[in-house]
C-alpha cells in the first residue's frame, strides 16, 4: 500500500476513528454493508486515526481518499487547500459533547464560571470552540485574553486524570468521556451540547473525500454514500445489535473493550444521520473565525459541499 | 556479572514491592494509579491472546530497520562531521538544531513522502536515532588520540581504510554510547510514530490504552518497553561494552 | 646519494600568550644507506623535526627533500618510530605489528611470517595476542619497533626507541639494528639521549643546540662493526660528543 | 570559526534557496509543503504581535530549569553508576530502560503528581534530558585512562575531591556531548509537554498550528526551536569543546 | 627501623588464555631513610612492585607492610612517579605539580611558593602555565618528578623517572635527588635500566630475576655522597650489578 497504488482503479482508502460517534464506517464495515454496496471489484481499505488533523495531512498527501471526522478538520482542511481539496459528502452525526461539572465544584450555572478552571480537548475542535464561544456569548473571556476562566485545552485521558485530583471544575467534553466521567467520578452533567443548537443539532461528525478522487471516482463514491445512508438506517432501527458490534469490534481491534454501560449511554447521547447539518457547519465556521482560528485572511466556504451534478458518471 | 545478579533481582523485586504498598496506600484511585498485581494481569492477559507479541514483533522490526539506517548514517556522518570542518559548521551545527524536533513534528512529513506505511514509521524511528550517533560517533571521532591517527597515515592508511581500522575502532567506545541512545531514541521515535500513525505495534497498543482510559494497560506497555531495553542492554551492548573496555585496559 | 636534505627549517609552538620557536634553521644533509643519530637536550626539538621528516606536521619555514622532491605528506617509506604511545590499544600485539601490511595489502600467512620473524627478535613471541595495556612500558617500546621493522621502509626514523630497556635487552637490540641496517642498507635517523648508543650507532652523530634548535655539529664515527658498547675505542667519540653537548645544558639550565 | 563563517550563511542559504525552488515546482500542494516565503511571513506575524517572542521566553525558562536538574542529576547518576557496579547494575539498567519511554508516556504521570503547573512541564523537560547527560557522563568516566584516577588516589584524592578534580575534567570532553545532547532532549521535552499541556511557550504555538492544519505555521515553530539550538550550539558548546579540545591537545 | 616490607609477595596477570605468573615470593625490607635501586630485565616486574608498594594493586599473595602495618590502600605518604603518562592533561603544569598540594588543602600562594622551587629545579618555570601536550617526553617527565617532590612524601617511588632524559639534564637531575635525599632523609625506591645510574644513587641495589620474578641479589653501595656518573670508582660495583643481571637476559631471550 505504498502511495504510487493512490490512483488505483478499484481501491477506496476510508480513515476514521475509534470512537461511538463514528459508528458509521465501524458497523457499516463490520456488517458488510459497504463491502456490498461497492461490489467486488473494489476493495476497501480502512485505517484508524485519533486526530483529526492528521486525518486531513493524509488527505493531502494522498494517503487516504475519504474520512470520517469532525467539522473543524473539515472546514481547516478545506480552507488550506484554497477551497479545492476536500469536499463533504455527508453527515454521519450529530450532538455527543457535554459539559460535565466536577462533583465538588460551586457551578450551577454560568454565572459561576469567573474565577474557575475548565477543560476541553484539542485547540479548534468542536468542544472548544463550542466552550470559547460560549463564554464570549456570556461575556467571559478566557485567562489568556485576560479573562476571569482558565481554560486547558488537553487530551481526554489527561482530562480524565486532572478530574479525579480536582484540579479542574468542569470539562466540554465529547462521548463516551462525558459518560465516563458522570458514571465513574460523579461529575455532574450541567448541559448537553445541543441544547445550545438551533433545532438542538449541530454535526459531530461528517463524512468527507478528497476531491480529485471524488472527481475520478464519482461512481465509488455514490456507492459509498449510499451504503453509508443504509448503514444509519440500520444502526438507528437497531441499536442494541449497534452496541454490540461496536464493542466487538473495539474487542476485535484493541483486545479491549468499554464497558457495555457506558456504550449504550453514550451511543443513546448521540444522534446517527446523515444529514450534514448544513447550517451548522456555516454557524461552526463563523465561530471559529471569530475565535481567530480560520486564518488571517478572511473565509469563504464556497463549494464545501459535495454536489453529485457536478461529477454525474 | 552473575555476582550482581541476586542484587539486581533484589532490587527490582524492592522497586515492585514499594510500588504495590504506594498502590495499596490509595493515595491516588487505582483508575490512575494501577497497583503492579493489576498490571501483570493485563500482561498476562495480552500475553495470552498473543496481542503483546504481535504488537512486540512489529514494533522490533520497525526499530531494527530504523536502527540500522540510524547507525550507518549516524556514524559516517558523524564521521564526516569529525574530519571535515567544514561539514561540521554547515551540516553538523543543523544536526542540533534538527535532534530538538520532536518526533510529533516529523510525522506530517513522514506521510507526506511515504504515506501510511511502515516506511513512514521507519523514517520517524531512524530520524530519532540518527543524531545521537551521530553526535556520540564525532565526540568519540574527535577525542581520538592524535597520535594514533599519526601513526596510521605514516604506516599508509589514509580514506576508506583510515576510516575502518583506525577511526571507527578506535572511537568505538564512544559510538557504543552513540548507539544505546540510538537505541533507546528508535524506541521513542517507533512508539511515538505508531502512535500517531495508529498503525500496529506497541504504540498503537499504548494509544488504545489511553484512549479506552486503561491505565493499566498504559503502565503495562510501558514496562513491555522499558523491560526489552533492559534485556537489550544486557545481552547487547553490556557485552560489546565490557570487551572493548578489557581491551583498552579500562577492566 | 642524498637522501634526505632539510632546507631552513623553522617550526613555532604557541604557547598560552608567548610563541616558542623551536626548530630555528635546521639545516641537514643525510646519504643514501646513512645511519645517523641525532642528540640534544632535553626539550630541544628532536622529536619535532623527526615528525616533520616523516610529514606528520609542516613547518614553518624550510623544506624537507626526500629523494630531491618535497615532502608534502606521510608515507610508509618514512617510518617513525614514536617516542611513546602509538600503539593501538584495540588491536593485538601481532595485530600491531601488522598493521601496515594489512594496510598495503600483503596477504594473511606472509603478514604472520614477518611478524612472527620480528615478534622474535623482540622477544615477545609468548605476547603475540595480548593487548598492549598488559604489557610492561619496554614491551611496548619493543613492540612499536617490531611494527617499524615489519614495514621495511626506505628510511626509518626512530625516536628515542630504546629509552625504556634495560641496558641488557638494549645491547642485543644494538646488535640486530646494526645487522638489519648491513644487511638492507636502510637509511635511518635515530633520536636519543644516550651517548653511548650513538656512537656505536652512527655513521655519523648530530648534536642539537639548545631550543632555538639548529644543528651545532656534525661528527663522523669511522669503526669497524658490528660495534659493541662495551668497546673502549669508542670512549674517545663519546668524550667529543659530551664536549659539544655540556654548554647546551648548561646554557638551558640557566637560561629557564 | 570566522573562516567557515561565510560558508556558513553560504550554506544556509542554500538551503533555503533549494526549498524555495522545491516549493515552487508544485510537487506537493503548499497545503502540506509551504513555501519559505509562506513560512517567513507566519514567523514575521508572530514577531509583530510578540506571540513569538513570548513563547520563545516561556519556552526558554523551562528548558533552561529542567536542563540544570537535569545536568546536576546526570552527573550525579553518571558518575554513581561508572563508579560504583551495584548502582551500575541496578539503577543504571533502568536508565536505558526510562530512557526508551516516550515523553507523552510522561505526561500523564506529571499531572498526576504537578497537576498543569510550570512543575509539571519542567519535570517532563528534566526527565527528557536526563538521561542523555547520565549515559554520556557514565561512558566519558569509565574510560578515563586508569593511570589518572590512580595518580589522583595516590596523592590523596578521594571522595568529593576526587570527583571534582578528577573525575568530572577527565569526563569532561563526553560530558559536554550530554549536555549537547541534553540541550536537544529537553527542547524536545518541552515542546512535546507544551503541546500536551497545551500551556503556553513553543509547544502551545506548535500544537496551534497543527490543531488547525497551518503547516507554515508549524514550519516556523520548528525553525526557531531550531535556530535556538544552532545558536546556543555555537555560542556556548562549541566554544566549550574548543577550549577543551585544545587543554588537551586535540586541536 | 624497617620502612618497609615486602612479604612473599606474589601477582598474577590473565593473558588471553593464560595465566602469567609476573611476581614470585618477592621479598624485600627497606629500612627507614634508605635509597634503593631496582634493577631487572624488561617485563620482569618491577612496575608491578611499585604499583603493589604504592597500595594501587593488591598482590595475589603476601603483604607490603609499611611502618609495620600492612598496607591496604593508597596514600600521600608513599608516592609513586609513574614511568608512563599520568600527568593531567586538563590542568596546565603548574597546577599538575600543585595537584597534591591541593588536595592537602595547603593555601594558594604557599603551593605557589613550593610549585615555584621545583618547577625551577626541573628548568620549567618558562613552561608553567603550557598544558602538557605542549610539552617534550623528558619535559613531561621533569613535571612528573617535580610533582612527586612537591608533595614531601616519606617514601618517594620512581618508576624509570629519568628514562627520557638526555645525559646532561640526567646528570644534574642525580646530584639533586642526592641532595634531596640527604637533606630529608626519605626513603626512596628508585627503578632504573641505568646500572650506572642505580649505583650513583642507590645505598643499596637490588637485582630483579626474570619473569616469574623474586629479588636475586641485593648489593650495597658504600661510597661517599654526592656521587658523580663520571667518577670510576663505581666502576666495580656496576660491573658486579652487570654480572648478575647478564644470565637473567639471556634466560629470558632463551625462554621467549
Ligand atoms: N604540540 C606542541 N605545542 C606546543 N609546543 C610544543 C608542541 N610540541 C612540542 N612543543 C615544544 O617544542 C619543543 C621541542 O619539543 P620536542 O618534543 O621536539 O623535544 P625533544 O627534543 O624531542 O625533547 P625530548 O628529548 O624531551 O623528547 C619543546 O619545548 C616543546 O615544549
Ligand atoms: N594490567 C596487566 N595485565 C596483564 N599483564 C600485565 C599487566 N601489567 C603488567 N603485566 C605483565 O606483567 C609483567 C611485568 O610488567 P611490569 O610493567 O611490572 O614490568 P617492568 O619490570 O616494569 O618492565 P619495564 O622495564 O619494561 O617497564 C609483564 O610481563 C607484563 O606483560
Ligand atoms: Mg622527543
Ligand atoms: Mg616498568
Amino acid at each position: 500500500y505504498h502511495s504510487s497504488y493512490s490512483g488505483s482503479e478499484n481501491r477506496i482508502r476510508v480513515a476514521f476513528f475509534l470512537n461511538v460517534g463514528h459508528a458509521v464506517p465501524i458497523i457499516g464495515t463490520e456488517t458488510g454493508i459497504f463491502s456490498n454496496g461497492l461490489g467486488n471489484q473494489t476493495v476497501i481499505e480502512t485505517k484508524l486515526f485519533d486526530s483529526g488533523p492528521q486525518v486531513i495531512e493524509s488527505l493531502f498527501a494522498n494517503s487516504i481518499d475519504i474520512a470520517y471526522v469532525g467539522p473543524g478538520p473539515a472546514i481547516n482542511g478545506f480552507l488550506k487547500s484554497e477551497n479545492k481539496g476536500i469536499k463533504i459528502l455527508s453527515g454521519a452525526a450529530s450532538g455527543g459533547a457535554s459539559f460535565i461539572v466536577h462533583p465538588d465544584s460551586s457551578i450551577s450555572t454560568v454565572k459561576d464560571f469567573p474565577g474557575k478552571r475548565i477543560a476541553a480537548p484539542q485547540i479548534g475542535n468542536s468542544q472548544d470552540v463550542s466552550l470559547r464561544t460560549y463564554l464570549s456569548e456570556n461575556g467571559l473571556k478566557p485567562a489568556e485574553k485576560g479573562g476571569s476562566v482558565v481554560v486547558f485545552n488537553i487530551a481526554n485521558p489527561d482530562i480524565y486524570t486532572l478530574f479525579v485530583k480536582g484540579e479542574i471544575d468542569a470539562a466540554w467534553v465529547p462521548e463516551p468521556w462525558a459518560t465516563i466521567l458522570v458514571n465513574e467520578l460523579g461529575g455532574k452533567r450541567l448541559f448537553y451540547e445541543e441544547e445550545l443548537w438551533p433545532d438542538k443539532q449541530f454535526a459531530s461528525v461528517l463524512l468527507i473525500g478528497r476531491s480529485d478522487f471524488i472527481e475520478k471516482h464519482p461512481q465509488i463514491i455514490q456507492n459509498w454514500i449510499s451504503s453509508h445512508m443504509e448503514t444509519v438506517d440500520r444502526i438507528n432501527s437497531n441499536p442494541n445489535e449497534s452496541e454490540l458490534i461496536f464493542n466487538q469490534f473495539l474487542k476485535k481491534t484493541l483486545g479491549k473493550s468499554l464497558p457495555d454501560q457506558i456504550v449504550s449511554e453514550s451511543l443513546a447521547n448521540l444522534e446517527i444521520t446523515s444529514d450534514p447539518i448544513s447550517n451548522s457547519i456555516y454557524i461552526f465556521a463563523e465561530r471559529a473565525d471569530s475565535l481567530g482560528y480560520l486564518g488571517r485572511h478572511g473565509y469563504d466556504l464556497e463549494g464545501i459541499f459535495y454536489d453529485a451534478k457536478e461529477t454525474e458518471p | 556479572m552473575a555476582k550482581y545478579l541476586g542484587k539486581k533481582i533484589a532490587f527490582y523485586v524492592i522497586l515492585v514491592a514499594v510500588w504495590q504498598v504506594v498502590a495499596m496506600a490509595d493515595i491516588w484511585p487505582n483508575t490512575i494509579f494501577p497497583s503492579p498485581s493489576e498490571v501483570a494481569e493485563d500482561l498476562a492477559y495480552g500475553a495470552a491472546d498473543g496481542s503483546l507479541f504481535y504488537g512486540i514483533a512489529t514494533s522490533m522490526w520497525r526499530l531494527i530497520v530504523g536502527l540500522s539506517i540510524a547507525i550507518a548514517g549516524g556514524v559516517v556522518l558523524g564521521i564526516f562531521m569529525a574530519r571535515v570542518e567544514i561539514v561540521n559548521q554547515t551540516i553538523g551545527s543543523l544536526v542540533l538544531g534538527l535532534q530538538s524536533i520532536p518526533s510529533i513534528a516529523w510525522v506530517p512529513i513522514a506521510i507526506l513522502w511515504f504515506g501510511l506505511t511502515d516506511s513512514g514509521i521507519i523514517f520517524v524511528t531512524a530520524i530519532g536515532a540518527i543524531f545521537a550517533v551521530t553526535i556520540n560517533t564525532y565526540t568519540g571521532v574527535k577525542n581520538i588520540d592524535p597520535n594514533y591517527i599519526a601513526a596510521a597515515r605514516n604506516m599508509g592508511a589514509k580514506g576508506s581504510q583510515l576510516v575502518t581500522y583506525v577511526l571507527i575502532p578506535a572511537a568505538f567506545p564512544y559510538m557504543i554510547s552513540g548507539f544505546k541512545q540510538g537505541w533507546a531514541f528508535a524506541w521513542r521515535g517507533v512508539i511515538g510514530a505508531e502512535l500517531l500513525f495508529s498503525f500496529l505495534g506497541l504504540g498503537f497498543l499504548l494509544n488504545v490504552g489511553r484512549q479506552l482510559n486503561d491505565v493499566s494497560q498504559v503502565i503495562a506497555i510501558m514496562i513491555v518497553i522499558m523491560g526489552m531495553g533492559i534485556l537489550i542492554d544486557g545481552f547487547v551492548f553490556k557485552r560489546i561494552e565490557n570487551k572493548v573496555m578489557y581491551r583498552w585496559g579500562l577492566r | 646519494m642524498t637522501k634526505l636534505e632539510a632546507k631552513n627549517i623553522v617550526k613555532n609552538f604557541g604557547h598560552n600568550g608567548y610563541k616558542l620557536k623551536a626548530l630555528d634553521n635546521v639545516n641537514l644533509k643525510i646519504e643514501d644507506g646513512d645511519f645517523v643519530c641525532l642528540v640534544g637536550p632535553s626539550g630541544c626539538g628532536k622529536s619535532t623535526f623527526l615528525r616533520i621528516v616523516a610529514g606528520l606536521d609542516t613547518p614553518d619555514g624550510g623544506e624537507i627533500l626526500f629523494d630531491g622532491k618535497p615532502v608534502t605528506s606521510t608515507g610508509p617509506e618514512r617510518i617513525l618510530v614514536f617516542q611513546e604511545g602509538a600503539l593501538f590499544p584495540w588491536l593485538k600485539v601481532r595485530d600491531n605489528v601488522e598493521f601496515g601490511l594489512k594496510i598495503a595489502g600483503i596477504p594473511k600467512d606472509e603478514r604472520e611470517q614477518i611478524s612472527n620473524r620480528y615478534l622474535e627478535m623482540m622477544q615477545l613471541t609468548k605476547f603475540a595476542n595480548s593487548y598492549t595495556f598488559q604489557l610492561s612500558t619496554g614491551m611496548k617500546q619493543r613492540v612499536a619497533i617490531a611494527r617499524a621493522l615489519a614495514m621495511d621502509p626506505d628510511v626509518l626514523l626512530m625516536d628515542e626507541p630504546f629509552a625504556s630497556l634495560d641496558a641488557q635487552t638494549r645491547d642485543l637490540l644494538l646488535v640486530e639494528l646494526q645487522l638489519i641496517w648491513e644487511k638492507t642498507k636502510k637509511t635511518i635517523v635515530f633520536v636519543t639521549h644516550n651517548v653511548a648508543e650513538a656512537v656505536v650507532l652512527g655513521n655519523k652523530v648530530i648534536v642539537m643546540k639548545h631550543r632555538p634548535t639548529s644543528v651545532k655539529k656534525e661528527i663522523s664515527i669511522d669503526y669497524k662493526r658490528p660495534r659493541l658498547t662495551e668497546d673502549e675505542n669508542l670512549l674517545k667519540f663519546q668524550k667529543e660528543i659530551i664536549s659539544e653537548l655540556r654548554p647546551e645544558v648548561t646554557e638551558k639550565s640557566s637560561s629557564e
